[in-house]
């Protein structure tokens, strides 16, 4: 008997089964590998004669408009999630940073001396300003650099954002308590104030050089 | 051990699990459901099956002595049947803890049959191979409220008052100085100066420590012969000037 | 404007294609997750009201005759190839390790009638249990020890974990094979069966079953 009769003798609605369970095959065998499975490979799993190439087109044809596409990369097939999702799958993962004392009160003196140059935030703290502090201001999108001191050296000045209102609840600047009401309403008082303890960032920031 | 006939045992070393394990076994020969076995007839299996263990000088664990004895006794309260002792069960009841027990652990043996047999990971169904999209992105929040930001002010103005406010700390100027200054100035004054001349210019002449620790220095200077010291009228000026070389 | 109104001005077409591409995204986050994803993780990629067991079951459909299903697992959905092709993967099988019969059974036991104590375990095998049968199956992850039995010596009580549903392809332990049918004959109750002292560990040292 040669192939040729064997072939002939298929039943047609069989080899459609029989295709069927190859595509089933194959499309299993790359789902389960952890790396893109290479023609070679999947072939060794098809019997003698088949067409990979084929049934590779047709089960990309499948996927073709699926969250999940069939693709070539290095060399193997694979199965990926349709790029065109990327944004739809992308998970965030929240993470509460508090700031450290230093950033508050540079925060806050930006808030009640704005537009305020950073030489002018260090003398009223009376230390150096950290690096990273204004990056870490900017990164909470509360203060953005706006104008320029007409002084020798023409530095930047900072403000407070929109962002900056929404998050602590002002409508405008002026909400912000006067040093009167400040005193009123008990918070010069002398007495440490420990819900600002040195806590920092998670990056572990160093703390900012004293002068 | 395999040859097997009606009603003889198989004696199954690898199988044993237990009295309870070899009974249940046993319970199966007599291809019935365990609702309806005979616990008598499964006894007198079982004890057939110790006396052949026996005889084959197997070693049995105590455990199934212990059965042998139990079901001995039970088979015995099942053939002579009288009313039990108070508070004793009857020998049906024991018959059928004993039954519950063989059908409590076929189940449990049905059940992990039942289990293993499911498409298994690993060995009948694949995940995917492909390693999880690494789609996580982190999003900070910072934490800060009003009260924070307030606060913070206020702290930091009242720091910065508090700055302003604060004493400094006495300067004092020791003897030694004063002392080593005067020695070091008055080698090259030949005049009479006044002592007000020679006070540090750090305390502005006025001093109190300074003017102390330069006339201390001056009694000193004149007790060991290095300068002169003259003083017109009581409470005048105090003028000195170096030694004169004796001849 | 009132929601009728807008729900009504939506066009069919557009509602189709939308629905489309929420079927593409919850396919593609399954499909993503190295974990089976709970149906709230789902909900959360979906607009508001949209009814994710109709996607599901959908999605499910779809898969139905593919070499890969959709499946529950674990209390969530997840992606499998098809049981009818472990043959055709048997090359991707992970080799695991045989247990002993008696480390299958102290696994269904604990699975039927967890939480439950090493005492009660060897109370229904009728047997002491060897010292390694539980370190092993701890080993496979599929149990742990939790909780203690409010009883003299208050001993820990031991269950099965996510990774035994999600290797055993349950859903929950709900869906245990023939769980209604073993509860319905008294078969999982907690019965004492103080007729036959003659097992258990009350007595000094029972001997250790074969492995």
């Amino acid at each position: 008997m040669t192939g040729e009769d064997e072939t002939a003798a298929i039943d047609p609605e069989e080899a459609a089964e029989e295709r069927q369970r190859l595509l089933r095959v194959v499309e299993a065998v790359v789902f389960a590998s952890a790396e893109p499975v290479p023609d070679e490979a999947l072939a060794e799993r098809l019997p003698e004669g088949v067409a990979l190439a084929e049934l590779m087109e047709e089960l990309q044809r499948f996927y073709r408009f699926r969250g999940i596409h069939l693709v070539r990369a290095a060399g193997g097939w694979v199965f990926r999630t349709a790029p065109d999702l990327a944004g739809a799958l992308a998970t965030e993962r929240v993470e509460t940073r508090r700031l450290s004392r230093a950033q508050i009160e540079t925060l806050a003196i930006i808030a009640y001396h704005q537009p305020v140059t950073r030489a002018e935030i260090e003398e009223i703290r009376g230390v150096s300003m950290h690096k990273g502090t204004l990056d870490l201001l900017m990164e909470t999108g509360w203060v953005q650099p706006r104008g320029r001191r007409e002084t020798p050296g023409r530095p930047v000045t900072w403000v407070t954002t929109d962002a900056f209102l929404r998050h602590f609840g002002l409508d405008t600047l002026k909400d912000l308590p006067n040093l009167a009401e400040l005193e009123a309403a008990g918070l010069l008082d002398q007495r440490p104030v420990e819900t600002l303890g040195e806590t920092g960032t998670d990056r572990g920031e160093p703390p900012e050089e004293e002068l | 051990m395999t040859e097997r006939t009606q009603g003889d045992l198989v004696l199954d070393l690898d199988g044993f699990e237990g009295p309870i394990g070899l009974l249940l076994m046993l319970a199966r020969e007599q291809k019935v459901d365990l609702r309806r076995i005979s616990i008598l007839a499964l006894a007198e299996q079982y004890l057939a099956f110790i006396a052949k263990a026996d005889r084959l000088q197997l070693e049995l664990a105590a455990d199934y002595l212990v059965m042998a004895a139990w079901l001995a006794y039970l088979k015995s309260r099942l053939l002579l049947p009288e009313p039990p002792a108070e508070g004793e069960p009857s020998a049906e009841e024991m018959a059928e803890a004993l039954a519950f027990r063989l059908r409590r652990l076929e189940a449990m043996q049905q059940a992990a049959a039942s289990l293993f047999a499911r498409p298994l990971l690993g060995r009948d169904v694949f995940a995917s191979g492909a390693p999880p999209a690494a789609t996580e992105t982190v999003r900070s929040v910072f934490a800060a409220s009003l009260y924070d930001l307030l606060s913070a002010y206020a702290r930091q103005r009242r720091d910065a008052t508090a700055q302003i406010l604060e004493i400094r700390a006495p300067q004092y100027y020791a003897v030694e100085d004063a002392q080593a200054r005067l020695a070091s100035m008055i080698g090259t004054v030949m005049d009479w100066r006044q002592l007000a001349q020679f006070l540090p210019p750090r305390l502005g002449g006025g001093g109190d420590t300074g003017l102390a620790a330069t006339f201390a220095a001056s009694l000193e200077l004149a007790r060991t012969g290095r300068i002169e010291l003259r003083q017109e009228t009581a409470f005048g000026p105090l003028w000195l000037r170096a030694a004169r070389p004796q001849r």
